[in-house]
């Protein structure tokens, strides 16, 4: 049916324009009018459904949403979801009115009344939802505009506390109810909850259908406040009080209820059902009930009649009978009215009198005549007394208990509830004589009946307390009929006398009693204060701050901030898991060795001291850097052995460019260090790295020792007809795998880049503090390190050596880059002899002088390097064919001869020009570093001289 | 300056640099032939157009042949000068004399002087360990000597004075 | 041709182990200089000479890139050296008790007469 | 050769390993070099091990030419060069990655005033005011 | 048009480098061109994107032969849904992250290559998202991270400089790792193409062999897992990802361990699809650590990008459980998830930069009462409770899906920890809101500049618009879930129906 | 004959190294050390030379040409940063 989607998507409507008028329009009455008058239409618009229901019709709509995966958008009408729907409006459209009238001028109208109809929409999402899964989501939204609106004066402390609160509470419930859904959902294989009724008989057998009923019940008793997890709703109270009356009183908090309801035709034959639900109901209701008593704010006293009202609903429910169930119905409709009426005229009197303590109120009766009449019903029908609609409910619910107890032969079930009764009675009572008729503390200034809009909702909820209880065939049947409908199959005529039987018999009791625990009240309470005092807060508290606590030792623990224990637990997690799966065993095989003179034997010794060197030297800085250099010369040799020429070349002017780049360093930082590090650490470091090592040349001697197959030999075999090279690393490095190249000199384009940066991005230097675990710095003679070393960097010897060497050296480099591809060598090689020899010249004749003789801006270098490259690669795109797909060609020139030209040359060209760029890059950087640095040292020798001098 | 000399100065220096590194071309890939040569010819223009700021003062050879005489004599002493090492090394008991003295220079140009520190380093018993910065003298370390102006006299002798008479220099570049 | 290049191999290595070996040996850092200096350079270029004969022969075209090879290294090798002993020296790393060290002229550099003044203090 | 091998990248491994977990930033560079000495190895070494092999096409080797016997085996004088093609781009990636390290190693004590590896927990990240005055003219 | 077309796999990776070649031949002084580029770049992007979208829901499996050689001797493309999905996100996410950097950095930052290095960042990205080859992967990690190092120290701040090492060392200890797979699985078989190593384990019959490639595979499980910050793993992100500017770690955050998440997926799905059966015992355990872990992690924190990155730990945790799941419906929730949470994670951290602005404040507990800016705090309030999975936002459609494919499977306390990591990211998002923008004292908020705004905008729209068409996003999830089950396909596209090294066996 | 002069050859050169790792270790002063690294980095270049011969494989040659050009970078910049504290200033 179309209408119900205008049901559903008014308040939504509503919220939005809200929303989008909020950044121009400030006035209250607009929103108020938009929210209320949202209201009143998607009432309109549930009519027809309405009537249909009543005609026997069930209204649905589909919206798909996820389809595949049977999630839609489905409404479904039936009677428990319309009786709350109208319940939902028409409280809504109150409440809104009276919002109007309540909020003050400071008060930013747009945020509350958005999140109002927000959550309106929400709730009637969540009653009509056929699709359970769009029922969570609704159900959700609940949350969140509940925990909007209790937190709206979020400038108190407690109002923040509260929204925080009730937000991590009810979703806890939510996401319970979720899962619960899925389950039900793969029990029955849907999310329509009228096709789960249909295959009930399935899902009661399916294994998940005890699971899925306690997550169900979780997300209701968190929802509807239930113990243990009712401590939320009274800091609720935090909120404007409207949205306590109709959020936390009058319907968001019923959700629960509304949801126990629902699933209680699959549910209640369940043996955990009547323990859990009718247990934690009747817990719930006696305690909240006890507790409301003694409550010296009038809303907590509420919130807590509330709760207790609920546990009263649940409990019913929790009978598990069709008329246990009927009545919940019946309770909740009438609750939710007379609990509206008195949270309003709480409202009215905060307002007023803008106090919430009973202590400081009292006397009101006098002040506001009106007010306190409708108030004071409400209060009695809270009670229970007849012949309001408080009473109408309570027989009603107190027979379906005594046909229970009668059915079980046990009546504590009604001895439990008739104490329950007396302690509501007793702070309905309460309620009443000391906010309206105490004498009060001090007397009033400016204390009157309120506007119009406040006083107008209770006015009407007050008359409706009474009209339900004397007409309660016009003004409930109807209503109860309808809700009713979906938990019971006959439904029961409500009527408001039942005879002299044990159910009036019990309210009797309750009345009386009521008023006798209210006189000894003062008692009550000094008893009740010295009792050990348990607050669902506090464990609320204890248990995020655990968790809290928790979570910081857990994170300082993981994140302490340690890359030494960062290392640890990343090596100790690869030997783990590679260590559990190489115990099966069987996996290691002693490969067969190839013989070799004993010479290499020498050379691989000594890589592995001067590896070992490195590390013991490594606080001595300057010598770990020379054992480092070793080691790479050693490198060297082994590529050599290894039929690795091109490796070693490379290894080579990446051995030398490295030295220059460390020491370049080093000349900033400290040459040596106090090595302060506690032996038993280096030890334990010492182990692991032991155990790698171990690791890594067993599993490398495993892989020897099986035979290898290997793409390989497709190179061989293609390299010189179909790339044009007989240098087969080298054609794999510019063709077969030329985009690997590609992003091989992107990379050293990048770091080229990123060192700029980090350079040339100079900041003032700041005074910071020195820190508890920075080493120590050994104080060497100055003379020996520090820039101001004595004596010139050059002599004319170097100088000379420098410029000569440049221009054979440089002919070298691009012999090569030329023979790059038939012979060892190739754009990077030739590339770090460029820059090798360029450096030198630095080094001779520092970075000032060379700047001057040779003009190259090496960021452009670098950029042409790879225009270079991916205009090669790109060329192919004129031929149809792949990105850098190669081509070769002999020219014929004269004099020069037959000369081969792949295209992968001008590829590694461009492989030339960026690393050359980089590397002088770095070295002019750093050169010109280390010049400001001097400078500014001597400008500092020279000002202490000066101030000296004075 | 006519236009010989600026023809002569540029035949002594580009020319012959230019042939010295088509030479150098194809003693590297190893291959003498004309190609070969060119090809060399043509990546050395490329070389020196490219490091011509680099370059500070002109130098050639004058007396080629007295330059091979130069350097055979020089490959003559190093040999000798390395047994006597190898001498000194093996010996069972190492008894030495060495002495750091002072060579004053008459060479006029960096290249002189650089041939020559690198001649003293690499011939009997010496090494050259510093330039003054006026280049007016060189310090040079003697593994042992008894008598230094003895080994001084023998480098000015041997060495100096050919490299002085073999390697011409311009006037520094006005740039 | 095999006794030429096994000669010009043991000469090579000999002298190029010599060298190492005066590293040992040698009394101080200034007389341990010279014979890597030397002897290692002479013995590398031993073994040039012998790679050359080796694949002329061998390969029956002339292989020449080894003169290049030597040609660097007369021009690199003891510019190095020199450059060390001259830091070294800069550094204050004394000489032998026994070494003879000549007083400098006096129209050479005060900077050189200052530090050698430091020296011979030693 | 083998035992050699891995032995030589097992130390090459450990070592780098050991400097990593040091407190100072200069020595994280020595471990990365010598980590990616033994990765280098290592990859180099997965191809097998083959001596007096160079992957160079000369006439001195027998022919491989041509896919239509294609096999996936090489023959003992043929080294593996897939690896050392692969090698020679990982050298690349880390000397750059090197000579960023060392940059920055060199930044962070000049501008952090620290040589620490550690990080304190809720130091304060906040930069000083004003973004732009924060900058050396 | 068609010609360009067919090379559209190469091009996301192209189109960045060839900006960043202009930029730095042309412009490099010049700020706002260098701008214009870059925005070009990204919107370039986007329509090559598109195209490959087009192009791949008709051929399932896109090839491109780099170099036109045959596979597995070249390197191959490899471009399916699931790659098509991330370079969509990548572009998305970098226009936003352009955006709001145009607003946030100063002037010279900006122009000390951090249009470049930005360009440079999704070229490796996006070339991470379209490689068939295991080493060429590792290339582009390397690429996109030289990048960060560079965006990370950008500005020299001292906790930047020392964020950076850190996060250096570890990326580089993973870097190694990477490369000590690769090589240990060419030892045993030979081949670094992906699909062809796929192929090469199908027919492993030595057992002792199997046992090593094993071995390989879980460190390059490890590899990836770093990657992807998963517990105990993600050392390398909480520290680094506050110290950059919120432009840059809004990009990281949003892509650079979704890499990881991503090359998990791949190559696990692709390469060891045959061997261990890794996703139970390994991944989806894990999944249940860093989802739990990682939320532990954010809950204790109070700086406001430090607490975002640890929730990047925990919803890759999310993701990993798809993955770990390994069904098509489980890698498609993994997907649909990914694609939820770069954008909305992206979208924090660039409302955690407006809030750092606004306040000149990192901690939450500083920031003071920022509803007063209403745009942001609206902005948050969706971006955060979307990553928290409040419905009907995109976040809990993506826990959904993957909540509900696990349960199915059984697989009971990853859907737990699923669910209390939700509860507990509800109760850290919601921290934040309380104390940065109800709590605390007002101050005097500062002006943002509109391109900020636009960013944050930009990204977190799509937490309302992707519930919207939750339907088709999830039909493409899921057939790219089903794709990643079946290596055959991937086989089938790259090398063909016959293995020439399979020929070669006796 | 060739072979066991080259084995005799690589052995001495092998000495050698090892003769300059003892000086790398003793010292005394960093300018001895520099000195061993230097000798070290020739040595293996002859090495590689003789390698070559006795493989009959000239594809070392190119790394003995660059050690025999760049090697003495390596040592200049050690002791430019000795004496100077600074490299390319
Ligand atoms: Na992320
Ligand atoms: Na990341």
């Amino acid at each position: 049916m179309i209408s119900l989607w205008f049901v559903i998507g008014l308040p939504f409507l509503a919220s939005l324009i809200s929303l989008i008028l909020s950044v121009q329009v400030k006035r209250r009455n607009v929103y108020a009018f938009i929210s209320a008058a949202t209201f009143a239409a998607s009432l309109i618009a549930a009519l027809p459904s309405l009537k249909a229901l009543t005609e026997g019709q069930i209204p649905q709509g589909v919206l798909p949403w996820v389809p595949s995966l049977g999630i839609n958008l489905s409404l479904r009408m039936e009677g428990l979801g319309a009786m709350f729907t109208v319940l939902i409006l028409v409280i809504g459209f109150l409440i809104a009115i009276y919002a109007n009238g309540y909020l003050q001028a400071d008060d930013p109208p747009a945020r509350f009344f958005g999140a109002l109809s927000l959550f309106g929409g929400s709730m009637v999402g969540v009653v009509l939802s056929d699709d359970l899964i769009a029922l969570c989501i609704f159900w959700e939204l609940t949350t969140i505009s509940s925990f909007l609106l209790i937190g709206y004066w979020f400038h108190r402390e407690r109002a923040r506390y509260g929204a925080y609160q009730s937000l991590v509470v009810t979703a806890l419930g939510g996401l319970a109810l979720l899962a619960g859904v899925l389950m039900l959902g793969y029990a029955s294989g849907s999310f329509e909850w009228s096709q789960i009724l249909q295959v009930s008989e399935k899902v009661k057998k399916h294994h998940w259908f005890t699971p899925a009923l306690l997550l169900i019940l979780l997300g209701s008793f968190t929802k509807s406040a239930q113990f243990p997890f009712h401590f939320w709703l009274p800091n609720a109270m935090e909120a404007p009080t409207p949205v306590s009356a109709y959020l936390h009183s009058a319907t968001m908090v019923k959700a629960g209820v509304f949801l126990l309801a629902k699933f209680h035709p699959l549910f209640h034959h369940h043996p955990l059902w009547f323990p859990l639900v009718g247990g934690v109901g009747l817990l719930t209701m006696l305690w909240a009930s006890y507790v409301a008593l003694h409550q010296r704010d009038m809303k907590a006293l509420l919130a807590y009649s509330t709760v207790s009202q609920l546990g009263f609903m649940t409990a019913l429910l929790g009978l598990g009978t069709e008329e246990g169930a009927a009545a919940a119905v019946l309770v909740l409709l009438t609750h939710a009215v007379f609990k509206a009426a008195l949270f309003l005229s709480a409202g009215i009197v905060e307002h007023e009198t803008h106090t919430r303590l009973f202590d400081e109120l009292g006397g009101l009766a006098k002040e506001m005549p009106v007010t306190s009449t409708f108030a004071v019903i409400a209060a009695a029908a809270s009670a229970g007394l007849p012949p309001l609609n408080g009473f109408l409910g309570k027989e009603f619910a107190f027979e379906a208990a005594h046909h229970f107890a009668e059915k079980t032969h046990s009546s504590l079930l009604l001895f439990l509830l008739t104490i329950a009764s007396i302690f509501t009675a007793s702070y309905s009572y309460r309620f009443a004589w000391e906010v309206f008729f105490k004498r009060p503390p001090q007397p009033y200034t400016r204390v009157h009946e309120p506007k119009e809009f406040l006083r107008l909702p209770v006015i009407l909820l007050g008359s409706l307390c009474v009209l339900m209880g004397i007409a309660a065939s016009w003004f409930v049947q109807p209503l109860f009929s309808i809700g009713a409908s979906t938990v019971s199959e006959a439904v029961p005529k409500v009527k408001l006398w039942h005879g002299f039987g044990v159910p009036f018999f019990m309210s009797l009791v309750a009345i009386f009693g009521g008023a006798l625990v209210m006189a000894a009240r003062k008692l009550l309470t000094d008893l009740h204060l010295r009792l050990p005092q348990w607050n669902g807060d506090k464990s609320y508290d204890l248990l995020t701050k655990g968790l809290l606590n928790g979570a910081e030792l857990l994170t300082n623990t993981l994140q302490s901030g340690s890359l030494r224990r960062y290392l640890w637990i990343t090596v100790a997690f690869v030997i783990v898991g590679t260590a559990s799966l190489l115990l099966q065993g069987g996996w290691f095989k002693f490969p067969a060795i190839q013989p070799v003179p004993p010479t290499t034997i020498v050379l691989s010794a000594v890589l592995v001291t001067a590896a070992i060197l490195t590390a013991v030297f490594q606080t001595k800085r300057l010598l770990a850097v020379f054992s480092l250099s070793i080691v790479g010369v050693m490198v060297i040799a082994h590529f050599i052995l290894l039929s690795a020429p091109d490796l070693a070349l490379t290894q080579l002017v990446v051995e030398v460019a490295t030295l220059l780049l460390f020491l370049a360093v080093l000349v900033f930082l400290p040459k040596e260090i106090a090595d302060r590090e506690p032996p038993a650490a280096k030890w334990q470091d010492a182990a692991l790295a032991l155990f790698v090592g171990i690791g890594v040349t067993t599993l490398l001697l495993s892989i020897f020792a099986f035979p290898f197959e290997t793409v390989s030999r497709y190179y061989y075999a293609t390299a010189k007809e179909l790339a044009g090279g007989k240098n087969v690393v080298n054609v794999i490095l510019v063709d077969y795998r030329g985009y690997d190249t590609l992003g091989e000199i992107t990379v050293m384009g990048i770091a080229g880049l990123g060192i700029y940066s980090l350079i040339r991005l100079r900041r003032r230097l700041t005074e910071t503090k020195s820190e508890k675990d920075e080493p120590v710095y050994i104080d060497l003679p100055p003379e020996h390190w520090t820039l101001g070393a004595q004596g010139k960097g050059s002599t004319p010897l170097i100088m000379t050596v420098a410029r000569i060497v440049l221009v054979p050296g440089l002919l070298v480099g691009l012999y090569l880059f030329w023979r790059g591809h038939n012979a060892p060598g190739g754009g990077f090689i030739a590339g770090l002899v460029v820059a090798a020899l360029i450096g030198l010249q630095y080094i001779a004749f520092g970075e000032n002088r060379v700047r001057r003789a040779f003009h190259v801006n090496y960021r452009v270098l670098i950029a042409l390097g790879w225009l270079s490259a991916l205009l090669t690669g790109i060329g192919a795109f004129l031929l149809g064919f792949p990105f850098l797909t190669s081509g070769y060609r002999y020219w014929h020139l004269p004099i020069l001869g037959e000369i081969e030209i792949p295209s992968a040359m001008f590829f590694d060209l461009g492989v030339l020009f960026v690393v050359a760029g980089v590397v002088l890059m770095v070295l002019s950087l750093l050169g010109e570093s280390a010049r400001l640095e001097r400078a500014r040292e001597t400008a500092e020798i020279k000002a202490d001289e000066r101030a000296k001098a004075r | 300056m006519t236009t010989s000399q600026v023809f002569g100065q540029w035949w002594r220096l580009r020319v012959r640099a230019l042939i010295a590194l088509g030479l150098l071309w194809c003693l590297l890939n190893n291959r003498l032939s004309l190609s070969e040569f060119a090809l060399g010819v043509l990546f050395g223009a490329f070389v020196l157009w490219l490091t011509k700021g680099f370059r500070h003062e002109r130098i050639w050879l004058e007396r080629e042949w007295k330059a091979i005489f130069l350097l055979s004599d020089f490959l003559k002493q190093m040999v000798i000068a390395n047994f006597q090492v190898a001498r000194i090394v093996l010996s069972p008991k190492i008894n030495l004399r060495p002495a750091l003295f002072v060579l004053p220079l008459e060479l006029d140009n960096d290249v002189a002087i650089t041939a020559l520190g690198n001649m003293i380093t690499l011939t009997p018993g010496t090494l050259t360990i510093d330039v003054a910065p006026d280049r007016s003298v060189l310090f040079v370390h003697c593994i042992h000597t008894e008598d230094v102006d003895a080994t001084r006299k023998g480098i000015k002798e041997s060495f100096e004075r050919p490299l002085k008479e073999v390697l011409r220099c311009s006037p520094k570049r006005v740039s | 041709m095999e006794w030429v290049v096994s000669f010009f191999l043991l000469f090579g290595s000999f002298f190029a182990f010599i060298g190492a070996l005066g590293l040992v040996r040698m009394p101080d850092f200034y007389t341990r200089m010279h014979t890597p200096t030397k002897a290692t350079t002479l013995g590398s270029i031993g073994i040039l000479l012998a790679s050359t004969i080796y694949f002329t022969a061998h390969t029956g075209q002339l292989n020449i890139l080894e003169p290049v090879i030597i040609l660097f290294l007369f021009l690199t090798a003891p510019i190095g050296a020199h450059f060390l002993s001259k830091a070294a020296f800069r550094l204050g790393v004394k000489p032998l008790v026994q070494t003879l060290i000549e007083k400098l002229p006096p129209d050479s550099s005060p900077e050189l007469a200052e530090q050698k003044s430091k020296d011979v203090s030693n | 050769m083998e035992l050699q091998v891995a032995i030589v990248i097992g130390t090459l491994f450990a070592t780098g390993i050991y400097l990593l977990m040091r407190r100072n930033t200069f020595s994280l560079l020595l471990g990365l070099s010598l980590l990616s000495h033994g990765i280098n190895l290592f990859i180099l070494a997965s191809g097998r091990i083959r001596m007096n092999a160079v992957p160079v096409l000369d006439g001195g080797k027998v022919s491989l030419t041509g896919m239509k016997d294609f096999v996936a085996t090489l023959p003992q004088q043929y080294a593996d060069p897939l690896p050392q093609a692969l090698i020679l781009t990982a050298i690349v990636i880390s000397f750059a990655v090197t000579a960023f390290a060392a940059v920055l190693v060199y930044r962070t004590y000049t501008y952090a005033k620290t040589e620490s590896t550690n990080l304190e927990q809720n130091e304060p990240h906040s930069e000083p005011e004003g973004g732009e005055g924060a900058w050396k003219p | 048009m068609e010609a360009v077309m067919q090379h559209a796999p190469i091009l996301p990776v192209l189109v960045p480098l060839t900006v960043t070649i202009l930029m730095l031949l042309f412009f490099r002084d010049n700020l706002r061109a260098q701008r214009t580029l870059s925005i070009a770049s990204s919107l370039l992007l986007l329509v090559f994107v598109t195209f490959l979208l087009v192009k791949v829901n008709a051929e399932d499996v896109i090839v491109y032969r780099l170099g036109n050689w045959q596979p597995p001797f070249g390197i191959v493309l490899m471009v399916d849904r699931l790659s098509v999905i991330m370079l969509y996100l990548c572009a998305i996410t970098g226009l936003a992250s352009l955006l709001f950097a145009c607003g946030e950095l100063d002037e010279r930052r900006e122009k000390t290559h951090f249009h470049p290095l930005f360009q440079l960042l999704i070229m490796g990205i996006n070339g991470a998202f379209v490689t068939g080859d295991l080493f060429n992967l590792f290339v582009f990690y390397e690429i996109l991270l030289s990048a960060s190092y560079g965006l990370l120290a950008l500005g020299n701040e001292p906790y930047q400089l020392r964020a950076t090492v850190q996060y250096l060392v570890l990326n580089l200890v993973k870097s190694t790792l990477f490369l000590f797979g690769v090589a240990a699985l060419y030892g045993v078989l030979g081949t670094v193409n992906m699909a062809h190593l796929s192929q090469r384990i199908a027919i492993l019959d030595n057992n002792a062999q199997r046992i090593l490639v094993d071995a390989a595979g879980f460190v390059l499980l490890t590899v990836f897992s770093i990657k992807a910050a998963l517990v105990p793993l993600f050392f390398w992100m909480p520290d680094s990802y506050p110290a950059p500017a919120a432009a840059v770690g809004a990009m990281f955050a949003g892509m650079m361990t979704k890499v990881g998440v991503y090359s998990l997926a791949r190559v696990f799905s692709l390469v060891f699809h045959g061997t261990e059966s890794w996703a139970g015992n390994w991944v989806l355990p894990i999944s249940a650590i860093t989802m739990v872990g990682g939320v532990l992690g954010a809950v204790a924190q109070t700086n406001f990008r430090r607490l975002l990155s640890f929730h990047i730990t925990s919803q890759v945790g999310y993701m990993v459980m798809g993955i770990g799941l390994f069904t098509p419906a489980g890698l498609g929730a993994a997907i649909f998830y990914i694609a939820h949470h770069i954008l909305v994670k992206a979208g924090l951290f660039l409302i955690a930069g407006i809030a750092e602005k606004l306040s000149g404040e990192k901690d939450i507990r500083e920031m003071g009462r920022l509803i007063r800016h209403p745009m942001t705090a609206g902005l948050f309030l969706i971006a955060g409770w979307s990553l928290a999975g409040v419905p009907p936002l995109s976040g809990f459609w993506a826990k959904l899906f993957v909540i509900k494919e696990g349960l199915q499977l059984h697989a009971y306390y990853a859907v737990l920890a699923a669910l209390l990591t939700g509860l507990l990211t509800l109760f850290s998002m919601t921290k934040v809101w309380v104390m940065a923008f109800w709590g605390g004292e007002a101050k005097r908020l500062k002006q943002v500049p509109a391109t900020m705004i636009g960013g944050a905008v930009f990204l977190v729209a799509f937490s309302v618009i992707i519930p919207i068409v939750a339907e088709p996003i999830w039909r493409f999830c899921e057939v790219a879930g089903k794709h990643l089950t079946d290596p055959e396909l991937y086989i089938r596209a790259v090398l063909g129906s016959e293995d020439i090294m399979a020929r070669a066996r006796p | 004959m060739l072979t066991q002069a080259g084995f005799v050859a690589l052995t001495l050169l092998a000495l050698g190294i090892l003769c300059s790792i003892y000086r790398f270790l003793v010292g005394p002063s960093m300018p001895d050390r520099i000195l061993a690294l230097d000798t070290i980095t020739t040595l293996v270049m002859s090495q590689f030379i003789v390698l070559g011969i006795l493989q009959s494989n000239r594809h070392y040659m190119e790394a003995a040409l660059l050690i025999a050009l760049l090697g003495f970078i390596s040592t200049t910049v050690a002791a430019k940063f000795l004496l100077r504290g600074s490299v390319t200033e």
